[in-house]
């Protein structure tokens, strides 16, 4: 039978993995960029950085925020989080035709406003169209630039006993995004967490140092952004389930349809390998932000052999279990 | 916070943990060997596996998984059938999740989505009455999987078709019923087991007293058991207590939840539709009346009447998921768990389900 | 074999309820619980309340195990 | 009613430019970039400039190439037509589920060759999978960085007299396209020209001073391209009908189907505003490159006042007319 | 490069219009004014502005735009009832790119289409046909503009359909002819002529010799003409001739492609389905036998009988397209010319239409 | 009025054609041109040939037109 994309190779789990690393990267030959969220450019001393994503969230506008805002603060976020100061970013738009003006201006004027809260400038653009049934209302890709901080962050560094820090709950853009889809018939108060990091990280990197590796845990949540994280640096780690930040609506909201907070999408949250030696005085920095007041170290690294590369959870009641990327896509479930 | 999350609190959970292992040390002690329950329920085995309570009691207690998972059980046969509706032109298939990546012979209905049949996942059977009032120039078709629990919210929906006079609406059914599945399981004498740890959530609409013959025939301890941490460990302590005590009875340990009578109400629409069945099931070939089908004044909703689905006898393959369901081996002894079956590339349901015992293993037990 | 996830009720009208998990909310149906009120506790399965949970049998079943163990 | 997004809003020409004026350039405020095909970063002395474009072509496969070469191809020249070598580039795809992987295979491998030959790196790189219905088999948008080369453009030099210059025949991309198109059963051997011309202007640019500026004059064809550079650049000029390079089966074809070979899109050309006194040095280097044989002096500029900014069409029959972009899209027609 | 290019050749052109220059020159000694000819054809009309004749001539000879373009003059409510058409659920809309961009009172077909109802631009009638046949769970309907050139490709979509037994096929008929508005125009002594020049391709069908009565009965010299650039000058070179010779003759200008008897073929398909009919023209009311709808017996391809579509008055607006048709003014009188009305926003079908005067003049004619 | 463009008939079947339009090509339908030939030029709208072009008549009325001109 002939190989077809399928839903779950977008879901970013598994078979997102797959799919790039057997199409793109290897077409591509961009190993090496691939293990960040953001390429440098082999130019002026690799200080400059790129990043793209698109942006196809469905429903268009959810509670917190619209694809606008996101398609901001995702790009901004993969810059952030790769140690860069995000500079400027181009948009991409592909609209469906039949789509309505006004919605497009709201989600224009959300990326504006996003954009001057980030302090980013969006350059350029390109505006294509497409016929009804074409696409879903509107596509967006950001592509950012940006420039390394002069504190670089130091993933060969990652050793036995670095501290994980996610940067507050996980789970709320997840969902917020369900609860905005009207066939689950779910109601719930959160919003989106969609927020842009950099002044978050640049006021952390400009203050501390110690910081290993940085991530935001988008697509696939807390758990495939981390079990990627364990495979690209090659370290194993141990999460503490009791100390994962899930908010009781979270925590409601996946009992109803069965699904683990672990894997729900997040866009205002970083997840960061920290030096124990220093993770106090960066979790307290992070906290110090607004955007991070609900920090709180999460796990630790176990090892940093060769072979190393897994990620466990440490249950409440004292076992552990691995930790795996999300297999296929959260779907709503009985049993 | 409510009443209820004193189930899940963990100090509670790690004291009942010691507790069990404590009074499993004395069953040891006694007996030799560790005390065996079988988990007949596929949410209880995933419970076990994710909280780490089965890898935490592993040398104290042996767990075995039953045949409690409704995509697990259900035979190759009824599963490419209904992949196959969705070939059927102007067809709407409406299933619970569960389904969606279940591997057929030739394919999963995920990928007939995604070769563009109409295929949609809800959440409630409801919904998919609703999308047949809405799509008149279609059939919509539920593929019915599901135990006592679900069942009632099948035949809810057949009740809402009925009040709406829709003729395009029909439900595959193809559901499962625990009492034949664990006689039939006792009687074969394949599967040596101390106790029962009885599925919380179908004893909702069977009530305590449907367990009885465990106690008056069969003479095997049993356990209803929530799913809460607190609440396994509680089920599983009062199993071992049994055993210690050589007492047959049934313990409703999970009683703010399960009444003796069971759901009526449910029960009573369950009979109104529907009618006992001869069923095949994965591994175990056909058990008598141990499914529910349409009555016949209720045909019409009947997919199985309405549309001529044949299909082959499906290839045999290495999959070992009919011993798994019956509790007979443990996923890593079947050749093919995680290496050409893996949730990815499932090659049996029990790899897929969210309650399948291989996929319980992998996601929580995998250790390579 | 079957997710069930306990749901406070919030509001009620006829065969359906408003119920609460945590903070997230949904309508829910209640024909198979037809003397539910304002307040209770219903276990959710499909979209539909299965049962009512007795909260009083919640707190003694609780009650009796941390009885056994501080034994 | 409603304001919504209609094709015509996506074709190049007046709707699209009103959309991008009062929906994207105003929020963005990214007026002066917009002028250019790419935008210069505010950063390094301006050298660093970038491009987006999201490739929606329909049919994705298509005599002479496929929406992945489209895909570098297109950026590669906004890049090079802005003065600018191309250094990098991402890729960000929307996938619709069902997509043969086989297919994806094929374009993720014209996209790796096309950047190979145009000696571009694709550094980065995203996808999405959207549900069946929800896009048209694949959507790519790709944005490239490069860097302004030392020979800078002279934009603020144009004068009456400048010639305009384009690098080949006309209208070989928009012919093929309609010529894929099953339902008008069009057939020609004409291939789409689409190719990667920064060599070609780095050729031209390293060795001969004199281009104002450059334009590839892609969607709403030379004739909206043109209108365009006039209004933005503010300079009046004038076409030769008669020495606009159109080959045969181009005429051909817009005569059956009722299209004006001038709105045509091209994927391979760049028109250039050169001085005059360097046009003949210029057309020779460009004529030397195998991708510019065909270049021909089109035209002139034909005044520089603030008030500028028309282009005029000198008719076979020694009349002018004027040029307007092209006005709504291109439609077959019967009279 | 064919032999009809020489038709076309730039230096042939450029010698044509001296000639034509001359020659009028000579007029405007004889009678003191420039000559004026209609060009009936709006593809004649097209073609003068885009190669620049008509600007090169304008001291010379007077060019007038006649009612030969078959979207300005179908009235506004027959273009709102085709519209309108678009919201008959589950139906398929057809249409020549033509008709698109057309305002109605209340939007247009691309606003429709923008909205999501399935209107398809063909290039060919059959392609709907086809379409039909494809669909066959939807109604299709076909916009059936035209003059003759065009109706006889109606009436073999129709035979396509006839034969094909489609039952979900019809064409909206709101077709035109030549003769009858000629007639009306000559007759209300509203346009002062010297001369016709006759559209060429609808002579196709009809045949040199349908013109006769211009010469028997009107008196007016016409000579049929082409549409390359030298023909365009050949043909108001004959006209200014027969008119310094004082000769009311009709001239076949274009021979190699206009017969004398026109295409008989395309005559009888025609006739086979179509009977004439009173037609409401834009600004000009209803013209006795001006077109051409089903016969009785097709009635069942007729989608002005199958589809109940009633449209509103239209409102009245400030758009002189009616005189515009009737060559009663030029699109620089109107007050909305390039100010409320241009092609991206139209008041009136003449700014949109290809072959639209006011898109003539805006698109080739302005100069601000 | 009527776009119609010459278009040069290569290939003759039933009720069709294969035509040339300066190397653009296109099957269209021949049933008004019944007796069109391989060669011959047809006038071509909205996907058929109208009449076939006779091009001697073309030839004669440039020659025509030629020697008016060089009068
Ligand atoms: S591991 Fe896979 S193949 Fe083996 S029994 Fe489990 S589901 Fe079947
Ligand atoms: S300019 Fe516009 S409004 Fe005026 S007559 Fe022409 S089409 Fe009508
Ligand atoms: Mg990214
Ligand atoms: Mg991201
Ligand atoms: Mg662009
Ligand atoms: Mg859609
Ligand atoms: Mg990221
Ligand atoms: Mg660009
Ligand atoms: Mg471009
Ligand atoms: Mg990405
Ligand atoms: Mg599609
Ligand atoms: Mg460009």
């Amino acid at each position: 039978m002939t190989q077809r994309i399928s839903m779950a190779h977008g879901e970013g789990g598994e078979l997102t993995h797959k799919l790039i690393k057997n199409v793109f990267v290897r077409n591509f030959n961009n190993k090496e960029q691939s293990r960040l969220d953001a390429a440098a450019l082999p130019w002026y001393q690799n200080e400059i950085v790129m990043t793209t994503d698109s942006y196809v969230v469905d429903p268009l506008f959810f509670p917190g925020g619209n694809i606008g805002k996101l398609a901001v603060t995702g790009t901004v976020n993969d810059l952030a989080v790769s140690g860069a100061k995000p500079i400027a970013m181009t948009a991409g738009f592909i609209i469906e035709e039949g789509f309505e003006l006004g919605d497009l201006r709201e989600i224009a004027q959300s990326m504006a406003m996003e954009a001057r809260l980030a302090g980013v400038q969006i350059i350029a653009g390109d505006t294509k169209v497409v016929e009804k049934g074409n696409a879903d209302g509107v596509f967006i890709n950001t592509t950012g630039v940006g420039q390394f901080h002069e504190q670089r962050l130091e993933s060969e560094a990652i050793k036995e006993g670095d501290a994980i820090i996610v940067s507050g709950a996980i789970g709320e853009h997840g969902v917020a995004i369900m609860s905005a889809r009207e066939d689950l018939g779910l109601m719930t108060g959160l919003q989106s967490d969609c927020a842009s990091l950099n002044h978050l990280v640049e006021e952390v990197m400009n203050h501390v140092e110690g910081i290993r590796v940085m991530r935001d845990p988008t697509r696939g949540g807390l758990a495939t952004t981390l079990v990627e994280l364990c495979e690209d640096f090659k370290f194993s780690a141990e999460l503490v389930e009791s100390t994962i930040p899930v908010p009781m609506e979270v925590h409601g909201a996946c009992d109803i349809l069965g699904f683990d907070p672990l894997y729900l999408a997040n866009e205002g949250k970083i997840v960061l390998v920290v030096d124990a030696a220093h993770e106090h005085t960066i979790l307290e920095a992070i906290k110090k932000h607004p955007l991070g007041n609900g920090a709180q170290i999460i796990g630790r690294v176990t090892s940093c052999k060769e072979s190393s590369g897994r990620l466990y959870l440490k249950t409440p009641i004292g076992t552990t279990r691995r930790l795996h990327r999300l297999p296929g896509m959260l779907l709503p479930r009985i049993c | 916070m409510n009443n209820l999350d004193i189930f899940s609190e963990n100090d509670m959970a790690r004291r009942s943990v010691d507790a069990v292992i404590k009074l499993s040390e004395k069953f040891k002690k006694d007996k030799g060997r560790l005390p065996v329950l079988m988990e007949v329920c596929g949410s209880h085995t995933m419970a076990f596996a994710k909280t780490g309570i089965k890898q935490r009691l592993s040398e104290h207690v042996k767990l075995i998984a039953g045949p409690g998972c409704p995509v697990c059980v259900t035979d190759q046969k009824s599963i490419d059938a209904m992949i196959q509706l969705s070939e059927i032109p102007d067809t709407i298939i409406c299933t619970f999740g569960d389904m969606m990546r279940v591997p057929g012979s030739k394919y999963s209905l995920m990928k007939a989505k995604t070769e563009g049949k109409d295929i949609r996942v809800v959440y409630s059977p409801l919904e998919s009455v609703k999308i047949a009032q809405n799509n008149p120039d279609k059939e919509v078709v539920f593929l019915g999987i599901g135990f006592e629990t679900t069942i009632p919210v099948l035949a809810l929906a057949v009740r809402d078709a009925e009040n709406l006079e829709l003729s395009n609406y029909t439900i595959w059914m193809t559901t499962k019923l625990v009492e034949p599945v664990l006689r039939s399981l006792l009687d074969s004498g394949e599967v040596m087991v101390d106790g029962l740890l009885l599925p919380g959530h179908v004893s909702v609409v069977l009530g305590k007293k449907s367990y009885d013959f465990l106690m008056n025939e069969y003479k095997v301890p049993s356990v209803i058991t929530g799913f809460e941490p607190v609440q396994l460990l509680t089920g599983i302590y009062k199993s071992v207590d049994l055993l210690l005590h050589q007492k047959a009875e049934v313990i409703n340990d999970y009683p703010h939840v399960v009444k003796n009578e069971g759901n009526l109400v449910a029960r009573r629409l369950l009979e109104k539709y529907f009618k006992l069945n001869d069923e095949a099931w994965r591994g175990m070939s056909k058990i008598p009346n141990s499914g529910l089908v349409f009555k016949d004044r209720y045909a019409r909703f009947d997919a199985k009447k309405k549309f001529n689905v044949h299909v082959k006898e499906p290839r045999k393959t290495k999959c070992r998921c009919g011993e798994i369901i019956k509790g007979s081996i443990n996923p890593e002894e079947c050749v093919l768990f995680n290496k050409g079956c893996t949730p990815t590339h499932p090659i049996g349901p029990c790899m897929v389900s969210t309650e399948g015992t291989c996929a319980a293993h992998y996601q929580y037990m995998r250790e390579e | 074999m079957c997710l069930g996830v306990p749901a406070k009720v919030l509001e009620v009208s006829k065969e359906n309820a408003l119920v609460d998990v945590m903070g997230s909310r949904m309508y829910v149906g209640t024909v198979f619980v037809p003397e539910v009120k304002k307040g209770d506790y219903v276990l959710l399965h499909a979209g539909q309340g299965m049962t009512i949970v007795d909260q009083k049998f919640a707190m003694e079943s609780m009650e009796e195990w941390r009885r056994v163990l501080n034994e």
